[in-house]
């Protein structure tokens, strides 16, 4: 590249560049990708000492009620369209194959219980959860596995991804429809059935106490 | 009423009517299709108690489900057992919400046990109008989208090897499998082949001339492992036989289980 | 129908929408589609009677002096962002390959029984490990070298990363599910080969609502 811009990138590294410029760099760099983008990997490009938090309140408020719209989802930044325009772009629609009532159900469950185990999952429903649904999920990207659950037999948890909620529109899984509601009503308690003291989920004991005997 | 639910299980089940129909029916065997479980079906057989759920009576409840599993049973429908483990749950919540609690009994009363169940089907309920819910919101492909064209500016290029997490754990499962599937066969390296014993006999047995004990046949490789020892008697066993057959070996044995011994003929 | 929603609808048979939303719907347009757009194909998409050209120059002026602007490409309209920020883009070009089966195979071994030597890796793979496929890992770097083994010859072992872990999304390695657990949740793919017997009797009942069940 040519000198002035070698220039201006020694500059650069004392003086951050102006707000407004920040500005128009985040949003390039949003631009150019589908993915959400979070603010430390904006920074991360950024020349040093910029301000990436309030450069992105700018922008969003730029685009307020246009027909693109900054939306944060977990803890990524992303344009997006707006919602109410969808109707110009049919063509653009991707047919999705729907997912089955299984599917969906065991979505919401671990959405709004997570993190949370199959066998969670398993007694909120009232059936076993079937081969390939949570195979499914994972290959959506919409679940993911949590930390181990610290109780006995350690069983896999599962949660939501950050893609669940880029699909969905959220910016964070508190945002869930009629979430806080169903939490004030107690919904959302783990409630062992009376009289299961010490009763465990059935992966209990039988596994992953450690890594190593976590195999056959 | 039962017959309602049940009629809604099978469409063929239609026409009870006539004797035909019925003898056809009665034979089938169904499963409880377009039933998620037996929550599912009592979520299903509260609703038409017609109020809200938190004041469902459960007792009623228990009562339209034991009802349901016993017009299956007369129509010899084939329950999963997991319907029939909660009728049988349902059957001992009816009695101790009926019967006189007794001082002595340690564990959760009826109504505890009848709180819990209602809870249990209203979180299902929940978590079903939850998912409806979350389906209904505008998503990302099909309300809004993301941006069509992405941007090639620099010609820089990296390759990133792309695996997923469920790459990663189905790759683990294949190798940590791969044994379950293995037709059955024997470890090759565990085995002994009459032929090799053939071989190794016929080179030996031009020494034989006094009575000499078959296990000192074995080769001396084969005679500490006892899977490959058992493996190693066959064979030259057989080996024996074999050459016995063709008149090249005597065989004898004192009594049962005694040594095996052989010397040539 | 009242008549007064007749007349409205007959009216916005007429009336194109107020200048401010047309802008609003090219933007939306321009943003998701794939290639750049002529007016022609903006109009065909957008309610009868829109100023297709007018509103394109008002979202010109928006986007000037922005990190992304509207430029014309042969006939076709399109966003792109800012010639002055393509420095801020390199990153961009990635091409993404697939990880060999070997690859996936070493590396998810290394993750479930870390710290594991070349030779362990060969034993559970049942073949010999090449060289190439170790140091493509290392370069990726999802696995590092651990402490060596206090056993003869004291070999090197490999360890996973945290790069791997925020790859993966995962907290730990613990989080791994087990055999167990991958057969109980349904990803482990054990169909057995046809004629094979016993072993998958445990799913037995599950089968029926197999992958079919997800999908309606």
């Amino acid at each position: 590249m040519s000198e002035s811009t070698e220039d201006s990138n020694i500059e650069s590294l004392f003086d951050a560049p102006p707000m407004a410029e920040q500005e128009r760099m985040i949003e390039a760099i949003l631009f150019a990708v589908r993915e959400p983008v979070t603010s430390k990997q904006i920074a991360d490009r950024l020349p040093h000492g910029c301000e990436v938090p309030e450069a992105l309140s700018y922008l969003r408020k730029r685009y307020e009620g246009k027909g693109v719209n900054l939306v944060k989802s977990g803890d990524g930044w992303a344009f997006r369209t707006a919602p109410d325009l969808g109707f110009l772009m049919q063509k653009e629609t991707v047919e999705t194959r729907k997912l089955s009532r299984a599917g969906v159900e065991t979505l919401a469950i671990i959405a709004y219980h997570q993190p949370t185990t199959r066998a969670e999952i398993e007694e909120i429903r009232g059936v076993s959860v079937s081969r390939g649904t949570l195979d499914m999920l994972l290959e959506l990207g919409w679940i993911k596995l949590g930390r181990r659950r610290i109780s006995p037999g350690r069983p896999v948890t599962f949660i939501v991804t950050q893609e669940f909620l880029d699909h969905f529109g959220l910016e964070t899984s508190r945002d869930l429809p009629g979430i806080k509601e169903l939490r004030a009503a107690g919904i959302l308690d783990n409630r062992p059935p009376p009289g299961a003291v010490g009763e465990v989920e059935d992966e209990g004991g039988e596994e992953g106490r450690d890594q190593d005997d976590m195999f056959e | 009423m039962p017959d309602d639910h049940i009629a809604g299980l099978a469409t063929e089940q239609d026409s009870f009517g006539d004797v035909e129909a019925r003898i056809v029916a009665e034979s089938l065997v169904v499963d409880v299709d377009g039933f998620e479980g037996p929550l599912d079906l009592l979520l299903t057989l509260s609703r038409t108690q017609k109020v809200d759920l938190r004041k469902v009576s459960i007792l009623g409840l228990a009562e339209q489900y034991l009802d349901f599993v016993e017009e299956a049973k007369r129509l010899r429908i084939e329950l999963a057992a997991d319907y029939l483990v909660m009728a049988a749950w349902l059957a001992f919540l009816k009695s101790r919400l009926l019967l006189p609690v007794d001082p002595n009994d340690e564990g959760p009363s009826g109504e505890e046990l009848a709180a819990h169940l209602a809870f249990q089907l209203e979180r299902l309920e929940a978590m079903r109008r939850s998912a409806a819910r979350l389906l209904a919101r505008d998503q990302l492909g099909r309300d809004f989208f993301a941006r069509g064209q992405t941007e090639v500016v620099s010609r820089k290029r990296t390759v990133t090897y792309s695996a997923t997490i469920l790459d990663l754990m189905q790759a683990y499962a294949r190798i940590k499998t791969r044994d379950d599937f293995e037709p059955l066969h024997m470890k090759r390296n565990a085995v002994y082949t009459m032929e090799q014993a053939l071989e190794r006999m016929k080179g030996l047995i031009g020494h034989a001339i006094e009575w000499g004990e078959l296990s000192q046949y074995l080769p001396e490789a084969w005679r500490l492992d006892p899977k490959k020892r058992r493996s190693a008697t066959a064979s030259t066993f057989a080996a024996a036989l074999e050459l016995v057959k063709e008149g090249r070996l005597e065989m004898k044995q004192t009594e049962s289980f005694a040594p095996i011994q052989l010397r040539k003929k």
